[in-house]
């Protein structure tokens, strides 16, 4: 039974709410803009929309059916305490502009969980308000970006890794820098010798991510900080992988001064599809002073301020300004909070743990069979990276990673990063049990060995999916992004 | 470890196979001296879930939730009434925690989803395309000043004075680094927009103009004249949406002229939760589509010919196109585009009007009523849901005084325009379906309080 | 992949809840009774469990899946409003024994659900403490028996026509009586003429279903009942079928003495694969007398007290005693007040209104290739009941309901009731749409050809289930109903 | 009417194809004088979901829940601490709107989980085999009197002091229609379970005697003992447990030789619901299985050899067997006891022992704080979560008097046993996990006010 569209099964006059029929001569203060014309909005009512929703959901895959083993995209268990919490009318049910007096309770959620991401990575201060990571990747540059031109040093390049996120150099662009790109060693981390080369007076910032998008830490880090730090740029670091540190290394040791934290990835908020995500951004002391609006601040009896524009003068004159209205993403504010009180320091230090040693554990259990370019380099992080050297000739990473679907399975992380050909990024995470991973490490192998032996029969997967391979093509070539009656035709 | 499924028996046998002594050995690429040898100094330890429930609990008690006292606050977060449904279905597992659907055989929920939404968006807006959604409104109204700025290859845009402040402060950030020009003024208490003196003050150079609507003191400019003023000197017209249930009342952007129109979705589905995360809406015509921001999701067939639906043009977006990207967003907001989508299909158009009309129907009684206090005075000739109230008294200080009395009076214009002091007598009141005749009353008996 | 059981992946060490570990040396006043023996039960961490649940879960299929055309059993859409309602604190976390002033509220809801279920039904009173059906069944029949007993003429036999749902038979054995049927007249109604011929001083009771079991309205009901009560038995009114009459027919006017409701069927609340149910009677004012404890009793200064052992003799003197502990299934009163204030005295007639058209569009799609033995005996009410008698020879009922299960839909009621040959019983109920109509409508026909045409295929049906047939003999011949090691082998 | 899909064009076309005027047409078959013409007097209109809600709301508010004050109340239903997954987990629409599973082939879902509930219950309990549910621990326990009957064909069962009198009544009711015996007496206030007397009353008639393990009292009886005597003259014992919680921390009754163990489920995965619905367990030994009453989940293969389960043994069940069925139970309690199955499978073994013995603890903390308030006696010399208080005043008042104050304090054995005034001073007092030592101060506090 396929799934029709709203737009197939619902008309405008079918509704799901009961809401009291506009009365005729009521009263009408629109300005005479009143809409007349139908729009073609269509309804259905409650069990038609509940039954198709619920019919597809059970399209996707998720976390909740099953291993998402996305190298770089950590994907965890989202613990159901944490929607309940979200929900708490205290919670969800209040306004971002309420009087401070009536919404202490939210303000101290932000500002117990900005103390713990700043205990927890050994910076300064954090920015709350960011969106998503790439939107805080956009606040640590902005703030670098502040601090040089509060001392008159305005500067003009960005430097970032071959293997670096794409939302890296975006970012850099897009905040108005030329990004240039620092190669990367035989042995999958930043050279550093190659980076100290082209320090220069007019490089703003280096943008690492550490543990790297190869799975490795990268060992050079303080001696890549200080020698940015001479050439009197900052160093911006990736946080999308600092899962595997949690608790066990503080980014503030390591000389960074600014890092945003993916909160749907290291303190599992939901990723839902899509989003929402939430980027706050730690910063050394060198940057706080630039951090952008609103921000909380304790005070002496004990609540708890916002500072918003009229007030930041008083506070923080240096502030670049605001990324967005109100204050953050709250509602991942109190799941992250969740977390990470759950976990404590304790459990926090297991999650990187139990993260590497799952990675560790994949690495070694499929190099035998598959190339893993790194695998040399000592331990992985999080991460385990493979490269598609030991396929025959017409299969690809594509194809095994489609191959994985018929398996049951989630593929992993595929053509990334750039560094490796065919690259196949694998992460666990800590939440699969040790059954999961043998489960996903045996089935991966099977059709590794079909890859390596060239069965060809690998490029027409998946074969027990809802769909089959989707023309791509096309759909770029064509765009049909909304639905119309001739378009559905 | 209740999230932890190994057991120490478990680790055993991996660090066997993996060939190290212990966890702390697979940290040795870490430099000695950053690597942590216990616990992180500072912090508790792990909660069970009755600990970590009853420590929320309690911050949340120290909030007054917007249910539980008469409540009228808007100025870009309003609050409807959402059906239970809604909360249901976005907690399923497979939406609730499911990764972005780069792979569409089995992301077909994810994807239809998101097509039906553009659909919903794109009728609601009366534009041609939609994108999957944005961080929220203020974001996406940047964006659509950026996007702006690639189509026109203009560098000055005009903000209306209705823009909502945030939003506005949200441009000047971006602006203040990329050298745009932002022409922007404050609004005055007057009784309409003065869209004359925007429109006087579009020129050749101008890039687009920027108008809320309804805006920021719920008053309803003309789109249409603008449009036609902006395109008469090449410029765009960028419609910003704060409240999406008024469209369910009035006409619409799209068929008022405007050439982007970005929104904030969270009026639908999405709830207050103090600020985020709410849901960025955004529209244009299809000949911009390849300089729109965002995901877009496609339909498409697959290889035995069935519809089916895929993330496409991602050569436009930021972790393919790396620094040559459209926009800054990467993760954006599909789970509140899937509530927004989920509250929409089950108003659909008949429940959508007839939700505007019961907003429309309790502001006029609560505009009519509070306008009637002493020292109170009806700033708007229309309105839709919000209007704004004149008090003989400073705002912000009534707010906090009816604070203490439980009721939730509104926004004031001297907490959005601290620079602004004439006219710190503002109050911006919202009024919803979920607004009753007694909340009304109480906020008339406390105003009259507060002020006499 | 297939689910393993929680004893194949779970082990006693693992848990998914976080508690101090028991400290050595404690205080113990267990009497000598410690349980010192591990006794095998398996745990899992959250993570594991959610995706257990979840994936066993998308093997089932329900309501919110699809349509059950499942006559007798009456499964409709369930409002989310509900499970949210009776989720709110003062419903779900007070205890049955709290003093009466700290449970006005929930007094209150069983109160108000009393009141609507006595004027919806136009009887005198209301027993609400019976658990499901069958349990209201028993309650009903218990009332008649107490009443009988009370005027010293204790009787012996309960009559049920041949059509009954099993459990009418059952309880009446069950309660001491002697069960005798009655035939049923060709048009598949109550022959009542056998049934006044039967009606003698030994027949305490005659238990009926209206409409009854073959979708008809037994026309004669009214006459029924003055028959038997002038015999001096009572009339038991089987309520499962309630929905196809609510809001327009009341039991009451028809001269039932007792009638359970299953609010999960009327009422709508949530199935859940097998219960929980209500079974709150309506009593006449001449079994009202004899009702079970607990109850609720309106005081004149508008507080509520429930009445137990210690009030009953000022209240009910007569009442019967105690069916269960507690009060009933509050979880499904507040369910079913909600459900029945939402759709108010006009939105309950629309139920029975839109279940019965949807019901006879049913059998009108379907008699021109299916045999509606009463098809010709006027409209029918909620549910369309049809025989085998076109198909071909080795094609049975359940071969096309497993055909059904193909098509994506579940099967209609089968074999039941037993007066048809090979029944098919269809109650689409009035939440679904023309368009789940048309395509399940569709569908069958489709099936029904095959069948009419002797398609040995179906007899392999379903092969598109998460399960072909399942060797049923053998689990009832040697019963495996735990999980031991052994028979996991 | 947001729950009906059709439309009035829908009806219109549906009535076509039927042949009838109008939807009443379709009610020809009722007689007229019994056919309502309008809408049934005295109920109201329908109403939307916020105005249901708020009325539902109102009426909650009028209850003091159990998590809003110091709260000491058990006899028969515990309040735990439920994970917030099994909330989650059981609202899936998949488990919620699920049918019984007479068609296995769809629903495995379902069945895999009853088998494995059955399981889980039949090693809580040490009994061989253990079934699908019963509504609640009062049903299953007299279900258990009546199976008892069946097997030994004898008509008299012997009820303990320490069975809970609700369930005593239940069994008493269904005595005074079948014509069994029933031998029982109240409890009185004494420091152990009188056994002895127990024993001495079991004769060559006796069909069962059924024991409560902890009994009402929160006693421990000597169930060894009893199921000894009981088994020389024939007679079966039935051990009622409703606090299974407990089974973490003492032995089983099925160790101790009970042969038929039945028991109310909530306080794992449930919660307190005002008494319902809750969840009866039903196990015993496997050569009863056939007198067993309620649903059976058994293990088998599929026609591809595929493992999978079926309901099994419907031949014993009432739907099927009619007159001859060996039970009153149709639907059971399906989704509760998924709420406990789920709920154990998060505790595991480890977990439960974990929760006992925090609830033994807390338990052994709170009898001695009350019991050194003035005026105050504890009654129980052993103990598992709950024991009994003699007061020197009357229970029921100091219960009242305390709800006054906002202190849920227990059961007063006045209310349970009315016709038994010598016992009006026993307070039966719970403690669990979910208990605060805060709520202790808070109770002991409150009684020496209230007994001064």
């Amino acid at each position: 039974l396929e799934e029709a569209l709203i737009f197939e099964i619902g008309t405008t006059e079918t509704t799901g709410v009961d809401l009291p029929a506009p009365a005729a001569g009521a009263p009408n203060r629109l300005g005479g803009l009143d809409r007349a014309e139908s729009f073609g909005l269509p309804g259905l009512s409650e069990p038609e929309t509940v039954r198709h929703y619920t019919r597809l959901s059970r399209q996707n895959y998720a976390i909740d059916c099953g291993i998402f083993p996305l190298g770089s995209c950590t994907m965890k268990h989202n613990p159901r305490l944490n929607e309940k919490v979200a929900r708490m009318p205290g919670f969800g049910d209040v306004h971002p502009l309420q009087p401070e007096s009536t919404v202490q309770g939210a303000l101290a959620v932000i500002d117990e969980l900005a103390e713990w991401l700043v205990t927890l990575t050994g910076m300064d201060a954090v920015a709350m308000s960011p969106k998503a990571g790439a939107h805080g990747e956009l606040c640590g540059i902005l703030c670098i970006r502040a601090a040089l031109e509060a001392r008159g040093d305005p500067r003009e390049v960005v430097l970032v890794p071959e293997s670096a996120h794409g939302t890296n150099p975006a970012t850099a662009a897009f905040a108005g820098y030329r990004v240039e790109g620092i190669p990367a060693t035989a042995e999958g981390r930043v050279d550093f010798e190659a980076l100290k080369a082209r320090l220069g007076p007019d490089v703003a910032a280096v943008m690492i991510t550490n543990p790297n998008t190869c799975g490795l830490f990268e060992r050079d880090m303080k001696a890549i900080s200080d020698a940015v730090h001479a050439a009197g740029a900052f160093v911006y670091c990736d946080g999308a992988n600092f899962n595997a540190i949690v608790g066990r290394v503080r980014p503030g040791d390591l000389g960074v001064d600014a890092m945003h934290i993916n909160l749907h990835k290291t303190f599992s908020t939901p990723h839902g599809g899509g989003g929402p995500g939430s980027g706050p951004v730690v910063l050394s002391a060198a940057l706080a002073p630039y951090a952008p609006l609103p921000f909380t601040v304790k005070q002496a009896d004990g609540t708890i301020s916002l500072i918003e524009e009229a007030d930041v003068a008083d506070h923080l004159p240096g502030s670049f300004g605001r990324m967005s209205a109100f204050s953050g993403q709250m509602g991942m504010f109190t799941r992250a909070l969740a977390y990470i009180l759950s976990h404590g320091a304790d459990g926090l230090r297991q999650v990187s743990g139990d993260a590497v040693l799952n990675a560790n554990y994949m690495l070694r259990s499929l190099e035998d069979l598959l190339d893993a370019p790194f695998g040399a380099s000592g331990p992985c992080m999080h991460e385990a990276l493979f490269s598609d050297a030991s396929f025959a000739k017409g299969v690809s990473t594509l194809d095994v990673a489609k191959g994985l679907i018929d398996e049951g399975f989630h593929p992993m992380t595929m053509y990334f990063p750039l560094v490796v050909h065919g690259a196949m990024l694998i992460e666990p995470t800590e939440c699969e049990s040790k059954a999961t991973l043998d489960q996903f490490i045996a089935a991966f192998r099977g059709i590794v060995e079909r890859a390596n032996a060239g069965d060809l029969g690998l490029t027409q997967a998946p074969l027990l999916a809802p769909r089959r391979r989707m023309d791509e093509a096309t759909a770029a070539r064509k765009p049909r992004l909304a639905w119309s009656p001739e378009a559905a035709a | 470890m209740r999230y932890l499924p190994l057991t120490d028996t478990d680790r055993s046998a991996m660090l066997d196979v993996v060939g190290a002594p212990s966890i702390e050995a697979l940290f040795s690429d870490v430099p000695e001296s950053a690597r942590l040898p216990g616990l992180i100094e500072g912090l508790p330890l792990h909660a069970s879930e009755m600990a970590v429930e009853r420590h929320m609990q309690r911050l949340s008690d120290r909030n007054i939730a917007a249910g539980s006292a008469p409540f009228f606050l808007g100025a870009g977060a309003y609050r409807h009434h959402v059906p239970s449904s809604v909360d249901h279905l976005i907690q399923r597992g497979e939406f609730l925690t499911a990764y972005t659907p780069y792979q569409p055989e089995i992301a077909q929920g994810t994807l239809q989803m998101l097509f039906e939404f553009q659909s919903q968006v794109a009728r609601l807006l009366e534009c041609e395309v939609a994108n999957a959604s944005m961080y929220d409104g203020s974001t996406a109204c940047w964006e659509a000043v950026v996007m702006a700025r690639r189509i026109t290859k203009r560098g000055k845009s005009l903000i209306s004075a209705g823009l909502h402040p945030h939003y506005v402060s949200t441009i000047n950030t971006m602006a203040g680094f990329t050298g745009d020009v932002i022409d922007y003024t404050a609004p005055v208490l007057d009784a309409a927009a003065d869209d004359e003196a925007l429109i006087a003050s579009i020129d050749d150079e101008t890039s687009c103009v920027v108008v809320q609507y309804p805006d920021i003191l719920g008053r309803l400019p003309d789109l249409a004249a603008i449009a036609e003023a902006a395109h008469s000197k090449g410029a765009l017209l960028i419609a910003v949406v704060t409240e999406p249930v008024a469209l369910g009342a009035i006409k619409s952007p799209g068929e008022l002229g405007a050439d982007i129109v970005v929104g904030e979705g969270q009026s639908l589905g999405v709830g207050l939760q103090f600020g985020g995360p709410y849901l960025g809406l955004f529209a244009t015509r299809e000949k911009y589509l390849r300089q729109m921001p965002g995901r877009l999701c496609g339909q498409t067939t697959d290889a035995e010919g069935k519809r089916g639906f895929v993330l496409t043009l991602s050569t436009r977006e930021q972790h393919i196109r790396r620094e040559k990207a459209t926009s800054n967003i990467c993760t954006n907001s599909g789970l509140c585009a899937l509530a927004f989508s989920i509250h929409m299909t089950l108003l659909g158009e008949a429940g959508l009007r007839a939700l505007a009309a019961e907003n429309h129907r309790l502001a006029c009684l609560a505009a009519d009523r509070l306008g009637a206090v002493p020292g109170v005075e009806l700033v708007n000739t229309s309105f839709f849901n919000e209007f704004t109230l004149k008090l003989s008294g400073n705002a912000s200080a009534a707010v906090k005084a009816l604070a203490d009395r439980q009721i939730l009076a509104g926004v004031s214009l001297g907490r959005l325009y601290p620079d602004a002091p004439d006219i710190g007598g503002g109050l911006i009141v919202a009024v919803t379906e979920t607004t009753t005749l007694e909340d009304i009353e109480a906020l008339a008996a406390g105003l009259q309080e507060v002020l006499a």
